[in-house]
């Protein structure tokens, strides 16, 4: 399931859903606002994301990772609005028979999620400027 | 000539200055559609960059459009 | 850091002493009792540990990691006792700026663990009977 | 003839029946000693899958072993 949220993401309470008597392994990933990229100190980081298309393209991608490991059980919140540094804006959590298909299926969910789900994030900076991530560099090499 | 919605989003909806309008254009295909609003907005992201949904669906850039669809218009993303 | 516990484990709590503004990636590995083992039904696992070993040569582990990743946060807990289905056995938590890092370091941490620190688990069998992980095994194939 | 503390760990312990013993060894490296508990207590494990610590730090087989030392026997590991 995923799932797109505004209020502070609560990995301890979400990770008890993935609980299951024969699973040994659990692995969980929190993507944090960091205070600098690519040479900028950033203040806070504004998400903005088109919640249906989302929420379709987050199941599929959830789907194809219980495709590969039959046992998994997954799980992913993210979070729109503006972060504050420390702040966690992802959580993916998967838990599994054995370690190395929970490292592998949540390596492959984040993964897939920064690269498909329509979610767009907006730098703030120390100098006052602000802009989007990835885009203004597109724009850039075009 | 198409009644088509466009929307935009994040960078787009910036330059763009506004989130949705609706367009008389003359297009056949989604890229068609997105070409008229780059000439409307003067804007030169190319569309290998970009990706778009018809009517909440992801689609292609070559997937027809029909009177009435209303196209999303989503720049690069960068989620997580 | 590496502990040694007969306590619960607390991720949620263990995961805020590896907050870093420039932390943007967090990945966390738990260990969870399963109720089965090679075609055995498990009602639970006893952990012994020899501490004074196991604190040194968890130390290792994590220094080597922190070597390879230079912006690594790593820490990691190890309970020992009666543990039952569903109890978090071992905790690795790590943070750096970057999620490659992150899920290196935490996969190589916990693989390193599993060979090198002298802990042994004995599993209670739903049969009554209880055996040695992996000793059986080695005795077997000598 | 060598004063040597032995410790035993997990299925070492649990078949010695014992944690602890003190032996007088002929023994000049761990594995002479390990050789001697083996016979001792009739067991059979190989040492390729063991590990010896001498005085608390981990050591190799054909470490050598002095008077007074105290040689830790563990058997094949299984943490996490």
């Amino acid at each position: 399931m995923i799932e797109m949220t505004t209020a502070e993401i609560r990995p301890d309470e979400l990770r008890q859903q993935l609980f299951d008597p024969a699973a040994g392994a659990y692995c969980g990933f929190e993507g944090w606002i960091r205070n600098h990229n690519e040479g900028h100190d950033v203040l806070r980081l504004e998400y903005e994301a088109y919640e249906p298309l989302a929420i379709t393209e987050g199941e599929k991608i959830l789907a194809e990772a219980r495709e590969c490991y039959p046992h998994l059980k997954a799980h992913c919140v993210h979070r729109t609005g503006m972060l504050e540094i420390g702040d966690c804006a992802v959580w993916v959590g998967v838990s599994s028979p054995h370690r190395d298909e929970a490292f592998q299926a949540c390596r492959y969910i984040i993964d897939q999620l920064k690269v498909r789900l329509p979610i767009w994030k907006k730098e703030h900076y120390a100098d006052g400027h602000s802009g989007w991530v990835n885009c203004e560099r597109c724009a850039k090499s075009a | 000539m198409k009644t088509i919605t466009v929307r935009y989003f994040a960078m787009f909806r910036e330059h763009a200055g506004i989130g949705e309008e609706t367009l008389s254009v003359d297009a056949d295909t989604a890229v068609d559609v997105f070409h008229a609003t780059q000439h409307r907005h003067r804007s030169t992201e190319p569309s290998g960059h970009c990706k778009v949904a018809i009517n909440d669906v992801m689609a292609d850039w070559d997937s027809p459009v029909s009177d009435g669809d209303t196209v999303l218009l989503f720049p690069p993303v960068a989620g997580g």
